[in-house]
């Protein structure tokens, strides 16, 4: 028996059910395009989206494609390249739920189900209006004594679990281990996901645990359920140490996605590569 | 010789001049003067024999973490980040600061990115400086639509950290935590306190000692263009060209 | 101005004050040995240990030495060598405050400051006698609708921030970066210490930021206020992908520390080494 | 051919037939014989193609982890643990387990190490078994001295885990979480009824189906023998040479 399973990114797409909710990675951290198209072709409907902490181009386009019925995250933005306007529009004719939240508390609802405790604090925030529209957080007097400041109200996030996580990463070794290098948040994402599934550039005939140094780049292959090889599977995106994202492509896309028809000529040319 | 100094030279000298007490500035995305403010503080620290560190998330090499995405939030929570930049869609005289809208929350007229990490660091750094080129009574309002993070908070409530200056392409403010207002403290040349005025929806003081903002001496643009521009082009290669044409 | 500060072993041991809260490594992330000694030839008092989570030959041997009044740990042990007599002893003669603590427990607690929030929650523990002889923890009613259990009792524990932390690692670059590989709780023994300190086997002249991978490997000099070369400073203990302990000595320890006289000896010779 | 079976071997077979559903075994620190288990159920699940993952704490080659030594804690706390082992200076009638001494608490005659994750991993983990080869009234007592972690909890207490079988040197104890009470099911060649009330302080209830333990077969001793040993050798030296003389 292998120790991992060696799928296609179809199969990626079938685990995907209307509905659930998708832990969905930040531009610097492998996003996994190619899953994201083959998903906008199922015409999966519904999807509520988890960012950590942001999205770029993978969330625009599933919203766009009116594959999303909720969002929760940081910031929805094409960086340099100016606004998500799918996002943007969606929020502004109010048929998109936005959860609006901050960087720090999406970590750390992640990080309360990586230690199975069903809330964590979090300082700051209060008296944002983030922290006044969001109904599932709650603030309590702080029961610790040791705490120095007199009647501090604390901010109390609940854990939440991601039923699926889908990144795209350069490489996993022959027994299914993914190369993460710095970028750790994908192993709280991960610990914090029923099923996490992983496309890569790659499989790589070695054993990265040999290897003390190795080894500490990794994620376990005992958080994925399945591993599909996908050339070049974060374009137009960048993949970190692997390529650079085509600034070009989504600069056409940023203009195109400025209206709804320029968005729809869009994908469908892209969809049907 | 008169050197011909550009508006960003003469802004990303203005924050420098900010960072001097600095041991660690980290500097958020799309933020090329402040980038670039922080690696000129960093190279002027090195001369005089003082330790500046720089973190610029989106950079590889000026990236000090390891620990992902959530270590720019636990650090500045620890207290090891000194300066931090934030901006804002709009920004008020109590130094709220709004990344998320124009209209009612949540049936917004005009959506914008987001919050990021703004609701925890504007409590925890020391020395936030607000920076916002745009100096128009749309973006410096008197009461932001949303309040991403909110410039004051109540003495119960754990803030070791705040806003200290607000940088325009006009003015630098600085804000006084108490009276919960800013103060205008340098012009920038060709602007007085009544276009400032004219420009800036809320109320503000004037500082007694209020300046001209001073140009940066030729050893500081020597040191920008010849060290500073090829470094601020490897993560801000287009606004490096437009600058320094490197 | 380099960007690290390269002191002597000594220098460490003069940072450490009578009375100040220690962070000490388990035995498999990087045990000071050679700084130990320095500080037990010091003659320090009164430190109170923070193991995360247990201690080794290392405590035992500061407890024996008369340098510790409290320690916090979920186990001190001789590991296969059997009990740790100073510590046994000074536990059964009631000369030493003992936090009895759970793994878990002690990395929550570091991470609560590591997060600069006031205490973390954590799941099991409620009914043992740890619980029940910890009086800075506290137990309050779930106030988080979403958990699921009804008037489940939820566990709180305290931030604890360290005075001092030091640890023994293979190296360090060009800049102060520490190469930890997989050892990543002696970064969340550093995020929540005031001060760090490390000596190391070698500097080495590189910039393990240049290359990803190896960037994953390190604890960044931002954390570090000094680094010491101390060649073979764990020893006996192992150092992790570099040497492994020297059982022998360990045993011969082990031995020794059974009595008080057995151990004074022992610590006569090997401080005149 | 009848083979010479070892005690180890025997008790590392009870272990391994209690594995076979797992997905992922872990094995905390000084344990040669729940190792060599795990090795072993890992060995024979793959000759079914099946797989079954084993963390060997304090090992490198068998250990998954690399999130730090907080990992053990957070992956059986997500649930990803199916079976841990848990020892105990004393272990009593309703499972509590005691790892920190003898007396009076905090006044003890005797102290051992402490609790270890034992606090933790008692609540999170589906099925804890309980290994303590040492079979006699002072490790196996009607009360503990100090209930590192106990061994049932109130119903509002969040606890998908917590223990399901007990091996000592001479029986195979299940335990019955409803009665909060062991339940004798396997005797060691030479054990009665009789010689285990005697060595046991707790009560106990006894398996009407109650059997002695089975012996491996000659294919299961060839895995161990040849498989098995070596890769224990490398983490458990000293046991595996007393044991198979590698």
């Amino acid at each position: 028996m292998n120790s991992f399973d060696k799928i296609s990114v179809k199969e990626i797409v079938d685990e995907v059910s209307d509905g659930c909710l998708l832990g969905i990675p930040a531009d610097y951290s492998g996003v996994p395009m190619q899953f994201t198209k083959e998903l906008i072709k199922k015409g999966i409907k519904n999807l509520r989206l988890y960012c950590l902490p942001l999205t770029t181009i993978q969330g625009d386009m599933l919203i766009g494609s009116g594959c999303v019925s909720e969002i929760e995250a940081a910031a929805v933005t094409l960086g340099e390249f100016g606004l998500a306007s799918r996002f943007s529009e969606a929020i502004e004719q109010n048929i998109l739920l936005m959860k609006d939240s901050t960087c720090p508390a999406l970590h750390a609802q992640l990080q309360a189900t990586e230690k199975s405790v069903p809330f964590m604090p979090l300082r700051g925030v209060i008296g944002s209006d983030i922290q006044k529209h969001r109904k599932d957080w709650c603030i309590i007097p702080n029961p610790m004594n040791s705490s120095g400041i007199k009647d501090e109200p604390i901010l109390l996030l609940p854990a939440v679990q991601l039923d699926i996580f889908v990144f795209h990463a350069a490489c996993s070794d022959r027994n299914g281990n993914i190369q993460i290098g710095r970028r750790r948040e994908l192993a709280t994402l991960a610990h914090a996901s029923k099923k996490v599934f992983v496309t890569v550039e790659k499989i790589i005939d070695e054993d990265f645990f040999e290897n003390e140094l190795s080894a500490a780049t990794c994620l376990p292959a005992l958080y994925v359920d399945g591993i599909a090889v996908a050339k070049n599977g974060a374009w137009p995106c960048a993949l970190p140490g692997a390529y650079k994202a085509d600034n070009n492509e989504i600069k056409n896309y940023s203009i195109a996605a400025k209206t709804k028809d320029g968005f729809n000529q869009y994908m469908k040319l892209l969809l049907s590569k | 010789m008169e050197l011909n100094i550009k508006r960003e030279e003469l802004l990303i000298s203005q924050l420098a001049d900010l960072l001097v007490n600095d041991k660690h500035v980290a500097v958020g995305a799309a933020s090329p003067i402040p980038g670039a403010a922080a690696l000129l503080a960093k190279e002027e620290a090195k001369i005089k024999n003082k330790r500046l560190r720089v973190t610029i998330l989106h950079s590889n090499k000026y990236n000090n973490f390891t620990d992902g995405a959530r270590e720019l939030f636990d650090c500045a929570a620890q207290g090891r980040i000194d300066t931090f930049f934030l901006g804002g869609v709009q920004i008020d005289g109590q130094a709220n600061i709004n990344l998320v809208g124009i209209g009612k929350y949540p049936k917004l007229n005009k959506r914008f990115p987001g919050s990021f990490g703004s609701a925890l660091m504007y409590f925890v750094v020391p020395q936030i400086i607000l920076f916002r080129e745009e100096h128009s009574p749309r973006t410096l309002v008197n009461r932001v639509d949303f309040i991403s993070a909110p410039g004051v908070s109540e003495d119960n409530i754990y803030r070791p950290g705040g806003p200290k200056y607000l940088l325009t392409n006009r003015a630098l403010f600085k804000f006084n935590k108490n009276d919960k207002k800013f103060l205008l403290s340098r012009l920038n040349h060709n602007e007085t306190i009544e276009t400032i005025t004219n420009l800036t929806e809320f109320n503000f003081d004037v500082d007694k000692n209020i300046s001209e903002m001073i140009d940066p001496d030729n050893e500081r643009i020597h040191i920008l263009r010849k060290y500073i521009a090829p470094m601020v082009s490897e993560f801000y290669p287009e606004f490096a060209k437009r600058i320094w044409d490197v």
